[in-house]
């Protein structure tokens, strides 16, 4: 026998949409942003247990990544945080217009991290099969690189998505605000990568 | 927290014409709103039923088949995919059992023994073991949280397509003779690329990719629906302590899972693919970097298998005694410190590779110190069985039978956890006898009693008791009479992973008395299997709620309706069916003419929002299909990967994209 | 009605990987013999420059080329035989380079098995008697692989020695050009 | 009386397989110090472990089949179900401090044992060097005097009573050294040096065999372990380091050319000959060992037949080739390996 129902409360006027922890989705991408970050810290540490075995860093006879694409690469990451912030406090106004501005910004910024990025694989000094320590700065700068391309790609998404009626949907503003926080992360992740690749080398 | 309901619209700076065309919009979805129909005392019974049913159903046909959404169905075909690989893995077990019953036995040949073991250890530990939990899990856990689907639900069916693929592809390839050999473990540098040639060994550590991302998408589904959409009022003191089980698993999944994937997709493979030297001792790699890693998974893999079970454990014991189970918080605590715990434990499976031996003291004692917890929740379930009157129904049997087999395992464990005595048993029989004692003692057990338990939930009808119980004695006895004597045989000195034995050594009568047990074990498997497929047909028909329990599953019918539940319940309590008098508090509200969910705030449980579910879509099977292409090519080339995401992005794009671009009252996700 | 679906999509998934199984992962304990037990001999011993009528490929070819135990085995071999010391690690040295796709007496792998069976003038000694048949094939889909001949998914890519250049598995495909400048 | 006797018939193949063989390979073959450590260690924690055990389950029985009235049953009727009994909080913190105290006393002891292990390995007399190989064991006996450094494979002789430290190497894959009637296992990795030390108790043979692993033969990766005294051991050395015996029959003589000039020479090494592989075992004294192939099979003319003509069929998979010797050939070849005692 089902137990008959005793009604006791009425959610007909919940929202359907918020901002932050509230959201399903905010919790989703914390879900992917941890396991992406336990698989970064894992490689940091296979970084530093190869480092450990080797006498010089980077081996022998090698010479470190040169510096300038890596560096510009970090400049205009930190940099894009500016448009990225604007968009991020669009979405919390529901200033839709704004967000439709800044938008190909941010993509046009992607295209040119990724082009940079390119320059950078070809500034390593050396190929991913010469030895341990070549094959860790090229699988952290692979899988950064694959990060950075999934969340451009996200980004694009979004814009198209965000130039359509739907644009107005207080949904699409939650995931504007989301894609925000996740653009941030590519960027904090960035930055010990790069220590790693391009300083630790030097020391 | 900014609400950013349709009305806040007003404020928005838009051009002029645009904010008036906006405007007219927002009041006339507004308007539209106020006619959505939901559910309530005027709606309810029957009309209610048939309203829910024409908005959760899911399209007929193949078409509907692969692209359901529904928690029930995607964890019914989790848990029988499960078996059968279960099935699959016993069997081989049993080959080479009987390969082992005499010594220099000709029966099967090296290469093929080596094959037997890498596939069988591969098999229950990716295939069967976490997937199965993770499928009653899926099943259930809405179910107990008395909500109406879980989070994400088109993440959830394609992470029982990835299992799928990943699964088929490992036995596809076993019958094509091109199985995994070198263990489950697959160490460097045997699993290198000069040691294995050919792709046998690409193909276990793809089979392995495609499951960890499947337990990972699991496990982030699992872990939002726990935390945000339990019945109003579930605080998390009054969650039911499967679902506690369950947070703590899927957040150990999140955090250890990809350590192997890491290992075997982003190293192993590139070592094998292209070239990189990660270990490889010539190049500044090392072979003992994959130990770590693997273990740093490995060890917290076992008790991503044992913590569901101890919830199931929990679960029976409450029932059959009438009791919440005592110490509630103190299970808890166990739970999560166990968790803890198992991350630094790895370096145990390791202690003969020579690492530095100050390290090991500090290994050898958190590895005892994990008996703490696990020690407790047995005096917990033991005290709850002291103040109740337990009923023996087969569920109570295999908890009974959990008890007995797990602590040897638990108590073999401690044994191991000391230097000086693992540097004699690691890698024999011993071992072998320690982590069956565990995984079947610790897990298949109490799987075996809530499969039981929640089986007339799930087909409406009960299993055959007496059945039950002959099943029960011979898994029970036939356990015993495979394992216990490989104890004895580890101690004689009967390494793991060998294809034969030399007679003169006294392994022969430990050797035979296993052997015999285990088609003891098997027949009893067998028996609970006909007695599943019977029931279905013969059982009596279970009603509601027939074993008298407390937790919200059973407070809808059984088995339950596509939308779980016709009006959300409300909790007051740890067991909110046995603190009611007489009728269910509910909550109302939700629309009936699209699916809809409630999600409630993380730890009060107070209702927070009303969500959208997702309608069911192909595109989560199509994007499986694409991604576990791009895994089964870069096998084979390493330019399948760049080529091969253009698909996944097209499908991933699909999935998300909305279907219908007019806008409507309130938010639905087509 | 979902049961003839899966089991179709069963059959593609197979007959998917049946493509790329072939004979790459058949592992050979011991020479099978497929016609004359003995390599070389007379027939395939002929150099052939450039040309017109090479003899039929020996029968024991496929067991062989593109079967990724050989090549291991053999590449195996060609450390512990020293063919290092003089081929180096294909780069050539003493003896010709291996890695390049100039192939003096023919780069088929039933010429090459010949060349190592019997040895050739300046130098390259003859293996047969020291190496067996078996071992002698194995080489032989070893030094091809060298050139990128056999397809890419039978080779291993590197050794767990020091680094010889270009992963083995990325070398750029080979074609076979039979020198005729054979020195005197 | 015929319960107790029935009882001791269904033990009787228990004592059987636990007394009829000499602990040959056995963790309970305490024929070395690190063994005997072990034993002790084990007994303590088997008793501890027992002993929590028995708790576990006698709290289980108890618990089981306590008798209960009519109102303790039926709790959930008299919404009683949330009370637990008073003592039980009590019994939780003493359950708690005793798992403390037991695991606290094993951790203790264990981390004894494993100290003084570690002191043992200090002051090591005698030194050899192990390598691993797919699948057999190469075994060099380390002197300061080089003309004394001494190259055998697959069986390992030890004075008794002298600590020797073993260090472990491997050229290929990973294996693990067990030889369970001495004590415990050590890993051999490739880039890496391991090492263990015994001091051997006992006189007499043990068996030890690869414990992590390594690939096909993995099973047949043995070793024999001669433990003897060290009069007999000094005297097995300076014979290891003589060099192969000169062939004296003709059927020997044919076996020697064509061991030491035709494939068998590629790979192997046999002192004063031209046949100097060293991609296999050291065949030197071949026939004084007392196993064939890492310990497959006993030593004996027809073993080395079956061995010298198939090695594939008696060990598939195994790096040695099948050759397909003539007749003539087979009996040259085994008439000379038997020669080298």
């Amino acid at each position: 026998m089902i137990l008959g129902p005793r009604f006791t409360d009425d959610l007909a006027d919940l929202p359907t949409s918020k901002f932050g922890p509230s959201s399903l989705t905010w919790w989703g991408i914390i879900g992917y942003m941890v396991i992406e970050g336990v698989g970064f810290a894992l490689a940091f540490a296979v970084y530093f247990f190869l480092m450990g075995h080797e006498q010089g860093w980077p081996p022998e006879g090698r010479l470190p990544p040169d510096l300038l694409a890596g560096t510009i690469f970090t400049i205009v990451i930190l940099l894009s945080e500016i448009p990225n912030t604007m968009i991020k406090k669009a979405a919390r106004a529901g200033d839709v217009p704004t967000i439709r501005l800044l938008m190909p910004v941010m993509v046009a910024v992607g295209v040119a991290l990724l082009v940079i990025r390119g320059f950078e694989f070809n500034s390593l000094n050396c190929l991913w099969s010469d030895n341990a320590y070549a094959s860790i700065i090229w699988t952290l700068l692979v899988l950064h690189a694959a990060h950075l391309g999934t969340d451009w790609a996200d980004t694009v998404v979004l814009w198209a998505l965000m130039a359509t009626p739907l644009g107005y949907e207080p949904r699409r503003l939650v995931d504007t605000d989301e894609n925000s926080l996740y653009w941030r992360y590519v960027w904090l992740l960035w930055i010990p990568i790069y220590l790693m690749i391009y300083w630790v080398p030097r020391l | 927290m900014t609400d950013v309901r349709a009305d806040t619209f007003d404020a928005m700076p838009t051009r002029e014409s645009e904010r008036e065309r906006v405007e007219a919009e927002n009041r006339r979805l507004a308007e539209e709103r106020k006619r959505i129909a939901r559910d309530g005392p005027k709606l309810k019974g029957a009309k209610l039923a048939a309203r829910l049913d024409a908005a959760w159903n899911r399209p007929p046909g193949i078409i509907g088949w692969l692209a359901t959404v529904d928690h029930k169905e995607i964890g019914r075909r989790y848990i029988l995919t499960a078996l059968g690989f279960l099935v699959l893995g016993g069997i081989m077990a049993l080959i080479m059992r009987l390969q082992l019953a005499k010594p220099d036995n000709g029966m099967i040949g090296a290469e093929r023994y080596n094959q037997l073991f890498s596939m069988h250890g591969s098999t229950m530990m990716f295939l069967f073991a976490v997937p199965v939990m993770e499928g009653v899990a899926v099943y259930m856990i809405p179910l107990m949280l008395g909500t109406r689907s879980t989070a994400f639900p088109r993440l959830n069916a394609f992470s029982y397509f990835m299992y799928l693929f990943g699964g088929l592809m490992l036995w596809i390839a076993f019958v094509l003779n091109m199985a995994p050999d070198v263990g489950w473990f697959e160490y460097t540098p045997l699993s290198g690329p000069q040691y294995s040639p050919g792709k046998h060994t690409d193909i276990w550590a793809q089979m392995v990719t495609y499951t960890e991302v499947a337990a990972l998408a699991a496990a982030v589904v699992l872990v939002c629906t726990i935390l945000k959409a339990r019945a109003p009022g579930m605080t998390l003191a009054r969650m039911p302590l499967f679902a506690w089980a369950m947070l703590v698993v899927g957040i150990m999944i999140i955090f250890a899972m990809p350590a192997v994937a890491l290992v075997t997709t982003v190293l192993l493979i590139p070592d094998r693919l292209v070239g990189t030297q990660f270990f490889n001792a010539a190049e500044g790699g090392d072979a003992l970097l994959f130990q770590h890693m693997f273990w740093f998974f490995g060890h917290p893999e076992v008790y991503i298998i044992f913590l569901p079970a101890t919830g199931f454990v929990s679960v029976i014991v409450e029932t059959f005694c009438r009791r919440p189970v005592f110490a509630h918080p103190v299970v808890v605590l166990a739970l999560i410190s166990t968790g803890i715990l198992s991350f630094g434990l790895w370096v145990h499976h390791m202690f003969a590779t020579g690492l530095p031996r100050v390290g090991y003291s500090f290994f050898t004692a958190a590895s005892m110190s994990v008996s703490i917890p696990t020690g407790l929740q047995i005096f917990c379930w033991l005290a709850t069985m002291w103040d109740g009157k337990p009923r023996f129904q087969v569920p109570m049997l295999y908890v009974v039978g959990f008890i007995v087999t797990f602590v040897i395992g638990g108590l073999t464990g401690v044994i191991l956890a000391s230097v000086p005595l693992d540097l004699q048993l690691h890698d024999t029989y011993f071992v072998v006898a320690h982590f069956h004692y565990v995984l079947i003692g610790g897990a298949v057990f109490p799987l075996l009693g809530i499969f039981t338990y929640w089986y007339p939930k799930i087909t409406g009808r009960m299993m055959s008791e007496t059945l039950g119980k002959i099943g029960f004695w011979l898994v029970f006895l036939g356990f015993h009479t495979t394992f216990l004597p490989m104890h004895w045989s580890g101690m004689l000195g009967m390494p793991r992973r060998v294809y034969t034995y030399p007679a003169g050594l006294g392994l022969e009568l430990p050797n035979l008395i296993s052997t015999i047990g285990s088609f003891v074990l098997a027949f009893g498997v067998v028996l609970f299997v006909v007695n599943g497929v019977l029931s279905l047909y013969r059982g009596v028909i279970a009603g509601p709620n027939p074993w008298g329990a407390a937790s919200l599953e059973w407070a809808t019918s059984s088995p339950p309706p596509v939308y779980n539940f016709e009006h959300i319940p409300i909790v007051e309590s740890s067991t909110p069916l046995w603190d009611l008098d007489g009728e269910l508090p509910v909550a109302t509200g939700l629309r009936v003419d699209q699916k809809e969910m409630l999600l409630t705030t993380v730890v009060a449980a107070a209702p927070d929002l009303r969500e959208p579910v997702p309608q069911a879509s192909l595109w989560p099977f199509i994007a499986a299909c694409a991604v576990g292409l791009v895994f089964a090519a870069s096998i084979f080339s390493a330019w399948a990967v760049p080529f091969g995401l253009i698909p996944c992005g097209i499908a991933l794009i699909a999935w998300f994209w909305p279907k219908d671009m007019q806008r409507k009252p309130e938010p639905e996700i087509s | 009605m979902s049961s003839r679906f899966r089991v179709r999509l069963a059959l593609f998934g197979a007959g998917a990987l049946t493509l790329g199984a072939c004979d790459r992962e058949e592992h050979h304990s011991r020479a099978k013999p497929v016609g004359e037990t003995v390599p070389g001999g007379e027939s395939p011993d002929t150099i052939f420059p450039g040309t017109s009528s090479a003899p039929p490929l020996d029968a024991r070819a496929k067991l062989y080329d593109n079967n990724a135990n050989a090549i291991a085995m053999g590449q195996t071999l060609y450390t512990q035989m020293n063919c290092v010391g003089c081929h180096s690690h294909g780069g050539g040295g003493m003896g010709p380079p291996l890695m390049d796709d100039e192939w003096r007496y023919g780069g088929r792998i039933d010429q090459i098995a010949t060349t190592i069976a019997e040895g050739r003038p300046n130098g390259m000694p003859a293996w047969r008697g020291k190496l067996t048949e078996h071992q002698i094939w194995d080489l032989a889909a070893y030094v091809r692989s060298l050139s990128g001949l056999p397809s890419k998914d039978a080779v291993s890519s590197r050794t767990e020695s020091m680094s010889t250049g270009t992963p083995q598995t990325l070398t750029p495909h080979g074609d076979i050009k039979n020198s005729d400048t054979a020195q005197q | 009386m015929s319960g107790r006797r029935y009882a001791r018939a269904a033990l009787l193949p228990l004592l059987l397989g636990a007394c009829s063989y000499q602990h040959y390979q056995s963790d309970f073959g305490a024929a070395a110090t690190e063994d005997r450590q072990f034993l002790t260690l084990f007994w303590i924690f088997m008793a501890v472990c027992g002993v929590m055990y028995a708790l576990v389950i006698a709290f289980l029985i108890a618990g089981l089949a306590h008798r209960r009235t009519e109102a303790e049953a039926n709790v959930v009727e008299t919404g009683r179900h949330h009370r637990s009994h008073p003592l039980m909080r009590t019994t939780l913190i003493g359950w708690t401090a005793l798992i403390g105290v037991g695991l606290a006393a094993l951790a203790i002891a264990s981390f004894f044992a494993d100290r003084s292990m570690a002191e043992a390995a200090t002051n090591e007399k005698l030194s050899i060097t192990l390598t691993g190989n797919q699948w057999w064991w190469d075994i060099v006996y380390n002197s300061n005097d080089a003309s004394k450094t001494m190259r055998t494979a697959n069986e390992l002789h030890l004075p008794v009573g002298v600590p020797t430290r073993i260090l472990l190497n491997s050229a290929d894959v990973i294996h693990s050294l067990w030889i369970p009637s001495l004590g415990g296992k050590q890993d051999l990795i490739p880039g890496r040096q391991n090492d263990i030390t015994f001091v051997p108790q006992k006189i007499g043979i043990f068996r030890g065999q690869c414990a992590e692993f390594c690939g096909t033969q993995h099973a047949h990766m043995a070793l024999v372990v001669v433990v003897q005294s060290y009069p007999d051991f000094i005297k097995w050395w300076d014979h290891q380091l003589q060099p192969a015996v000169a062939p004296r029959t003709p059927l020997q003589l044919a076996g020697y050319q064509y061991v030491t000039n035709g494939p068998c020479s590629a790979c192997h090494n046999i002192g004063g000959t031209p046949a100097s592989g060293t991609v296999a075992p050291d065949l030197t004294h071949l026939a004084s060992r007392k196993s064939l192939a890492a310990s497959t099979m006993p030593m004996s003319e027809g073993n080395l037949y079956g061995w010298v003509e198939d090695p594939q069929s008696l060990k598939p998979g195994v790096k040695m080739p099948t050759i397909g010797l003539e007749p003539d050939k087979l009996h040259a070849v085994v008439a000379y390996l038997e020669t080298l005692k």
